[in-house]
């Protein structure tokens, strides 16, 4: 029961309980504030993992753009006589009968395949520099690739949004 | 690695746990004696006039599509930043190849930029100039 | 090395203080570094920003408390202290209490990284710059949650102007932050200050680096609300934004980390550009350590600070912008600057192999520094 | 039993990704739906991360995270406009009632 144990354990009830309230709280706003525990939790396991820039990256694209970008969404789409955000009742039972038994089978999947793990307990070397020499080699052609996307996406977004 | 993050976990713990604190001793110290008047909302002294949860247009929704857009190309251009001087001091040739590489990849950015900078509204393109991709 | 590591070395032979361990001292760094050093400086940065103010305005700045009102920060502090903490009845309690606390963490969590002196930084993280950021790109939501909450027209129009100035203004930011670190070659604190040299500033690298300095200081002006830039708060309009209906112990929090982040800006704006702790053209790496640090925190503190006097002049000089104008100037000036910069950077490290312009006049003159 | 390896980081995200789809399948407001989608995208991250650490100790899981962030945000930017755009013509989010194309 190392400290790294420890703070997995942490991590994981900070990435799990958050993302429970997020999918079953009525009021959609509470359920968009939920996400932003689960993705700070969501980083910690990263760093767990070893990967800083990857948990960095979470914090700044998710918590400080996608998350920005939900709770506009959600006040925008607000109805207009200040109405609350009740979530109607739908009832639920059906999607966690099925979530379960998705669960049931990936938990059987997991414990019973052999994992050839390499456990190496050695602390983590910092990995910005090796993650830009692999983008400009190995990956260069997804690294363009992705300016094409975000182009792509961009100028999709704002002919839907700019309104007329 | 990991006591660096350890020493950024203590401060967000003690950053988090300093504002309920600082309340808590302000609770101590302050009056507390709420009446109806002064809890409703502050309009100016007059009487608040409907609810607060006005509905307004997209305008704030496209800039955060554009800063998010941006926002990933840059976390994408950080790991390349973070290597860039030892590309050009070692492999001299290769340099500019790679240069050309960072290059194309803000270029077809910009592309989208300058769409974003280009957009007149309609109505407005003679007179009034707002901020075009923003029409405010 | 961190500070925490460093006093932990330092203390390693005492007998009664050997035995602690380190996550205690990041413990006592970090207390340390929130009451001996944020919370004071705020206060008399406020007082500072008023004497200014008074000077600009030709008149006396506060005199009263204590000699030239130099306590009057601590009567300030006191009396927001005992004022009435008001939660208006329509707020929405849960989100009312959540914003300052988000608002507090990202502007604190900032000065984990910033680099006083050469051990003397509190969290020496691999990703520095980069962490910082990520950080304080979360001030936007603690915006909105607290301009929503507070269930008043004037404080949600103004979160949402805050907000979206705040999260338009980090791309030109952002960019110049990257051009900094195209030269500096790495994303650790210390490890930029140390490529800079008493004789080599960053700033001074290349014709795009100058013009990226400026630019990232006018972009992280306006991204910390300040004027000319603060729409949010303009008073004679929105009654002061998102902060209309906290009052009393909260309010000051957001008057708290007004300042933290100013000082933060000006904090990256020295490591990046200025040269960090060293002092331009005096070499002071030649002293014993417990000599050139306390030298060297006093360096980086006057850069700072310095910084900061230029913000609190600009205040209380510059009109206050239009909400439109200050779209256009974002992304109409400041981000193709911050792109030009960007790239003409890299041409010119691609082009000359990584060396500034300052190596090239030594080369040429033959110091060889 | 205690000691953290792969299989307890792939329970962990098997659990985020069942989470998300108990999100996608029971909200009935659609930016809720999105909130699902993102804890998806969240947990195949941490698959690929898991991986990269565990299994192939080079950096490639990390890459692909890294692109998932590309995907997710691009596919969030282009859903809330269409969203958005639905809001302005029907005034309502509500999946039950967005339903014109259907005969």
């Amino acid at each position: 029961m190392t400290a790294q144990d420890f703070f997995f354990y942490i991590f994981a009830l900070i990435t799990l309980l958050p993302a429970i309230v997020c999918v079953f709280h009525p009021n959609i706003l509470y359920a968009g504030l939920s996400l932003f525990g689960s993705f700070f939790g969501v980083a910690g396991i990263y760093i767990l993992l070893g990967a800083d820039f990857i948990a960095a990256t979470q914090v700044l694209i998710y918590v400080g753009g996608i998350l920005v970008l939900i709770l506009f969404a959600v006040m925008l789409s607000k109805d207009i006589y200040g109405a609350k955000f009740q979530d109607e009742k739908k009832k639920k039972i059906m999607p966690i009968i099925l979530g379960s038994v998705l669960l049931g089978f990936l938990l059987k999947f997991i414990l019973t395949t052999p994992w050839n793990m390499t456990l190496t307990d050695e602390a983590p070397l910092p990995t910005t520099s090796r993650l830009g020499d692999l983008l400009l080699t190995d990956y260069l052609l997804p690294f363009e690739l992705a300016s094409i996307l975000l182009l792509a996406a961009l100028i999709g977004a704002i002919i839907l949004a700019r309104s007329k | 690695m990991y006591t660096q993050f350890a020493t950024v976990l203590i401060f967000l713990i003690i950053g988090a746990g300093m504002v309920p604190l600082i309340l808590l001793v302000g609770k101590i110290l302050r009056p507390s004696n709420p009446d109806p008047k002064k809890l409703t909302s502050y309009e100016c002294g007059e009487e608040p006039v409907g609810g607060s949860w006005v509905q307004f247009n997209l305008r704030f929704y496209v800039i955060a599509i554009l800063f998010l857009i941006f926002d990933v190309e840059v976390v994408l251009m950080f790991p390349i930043g973070a290597t860039f001087r030892q590309w050009m001091i070692s492999q001299a040739g290769k340099g500019l190849l790679v240069f050309a590489e960072v290059a194309l990849f803000i270029g077809i950015l910009l592309i989208g930029f300058a769409y974003a900078w280009g957009l007149r509204p309609p109505a407005q393109r003679k007179n009034h100039k707002p901020c075009p991709c923003l029409n405010f | 090395m961190s500070l925490p590591e460093f006093l932990k070395e330092l203390f390693e032979s005492w007998p009664l203080l050997g035995i602690l361990p380190l996550w205690f001292y990041s413990l006592i760094c970090i207390l340390g570094l929130l009451f001996l050093f944020l919370f004071p400086f705020a206060g008399i940065a406020v007082y500072i920003e008023r004497k200014i103010a008074g000077d600009i305005q030709a008149r006396i700045g506060p005199n009263v408390v204590g000699p030239y009102g130099i306590l009057q920060w601590i009567a300030d502090a006191l009396k927001l202290l005992l004022k009435e903490d008001i939660i208006p009845a329509l707020a929405d309690k849960k989100l009312f209490i959540l914003s300052p606390m988000i608002i507090f963490l990202s502007g604190a969590a900032a000065y984990a990284v910033i680099p006083f002196a050469e051990n003397v930084i509190l969290a020496n993280l691999n990703i520095g710059i980069f962490y910082l950021i990520a950080i304080t790109s979360m001030v936007a939501l603690g915006l909105i949650l607290g301009g929503w909450a507070s269930n008043n027209k004037w404080s949600l129009l103004g979160g949402m102007r805050a907000a979206a100035q705040i999260v338009s203004f980090e791309i030109p930011v952002a960019l110049c932050i990257l051009t900094a670190v195209l030269v500096a070659g790495t994303l650790d604190m210390t490890q930029i200050v140390k490529n800079q040299s008493p004789y080599h500033w960053n700033i001074f690298h290349n014709p795009f680096m100058f013009i990226a300095a400026f630019v990232y200081y006018i972009a992280a002006l306006a991204e910390a609300n300040r004027t000319p830039f603060d729409i949010p708060e303009a008073d004679s309009e929105l009654v002061s934004g998102y902060n209309t209906e906290y009052s009393g112990m909260r309010f000051a929090i957001f008057f708290l980390i007004e300042y933290a982040e100013c000082f933060v800006i000006c904090a990256v704006a020295a490591t990046l550009f200025l040269g960090g702790w060293h002092p331009p053209f005096i070499d002071i790496s030649g002293l014993a350590l417990p000599l050139r640090m306390p030298l060297q925190v006093m360096v980086f503190m006057a850069k700072a600070i310095l910084l900061l006097l230029v913000m609190m002049w600009i205040r209380w000089t510059l009109p206050r912008y239009r909400v439109d104008q200050l779209m256009k100037l974002c992304w109409e000036v400041l981000v193709p600057f911050s792109f030009v910069c960007l790239l003409g950077t890299a041409f010119w490290m691609a082009l000359f192999k990584g060396k500034g312009v300052p190596e090239m006049i030594y080369a040429l003159l033959g110091w060889g520094s | 039993m205690f000691a953290v390896d792969l299989r307890h980081y792939l329970i962990l995200s098997a659990i985020l990704f069942v989470l998300g789809i108990i999100g996608i399948l029971s909200r009935k407001n659609s930016v809720g739906i999105l909130m699902g989608i993102e804890l998806v995208m969240n947990s195949a991250g941490i698959n690929f991360v898991a991986f990269s650490k565990y299994v192939a100790s080079d950096l490639s899981g990390q890459i692909f995270a890294l692109f998932i962030f590309l995907i997710a945000a691009s596919e969030v930017v282009v859903a809330l406009a269409i969203i958005l755009r639905i809001y302005q013509n029907k005034t309502t989010v509500n999946i039950e009632d967005i339903k014109d194309l259907k005969c």
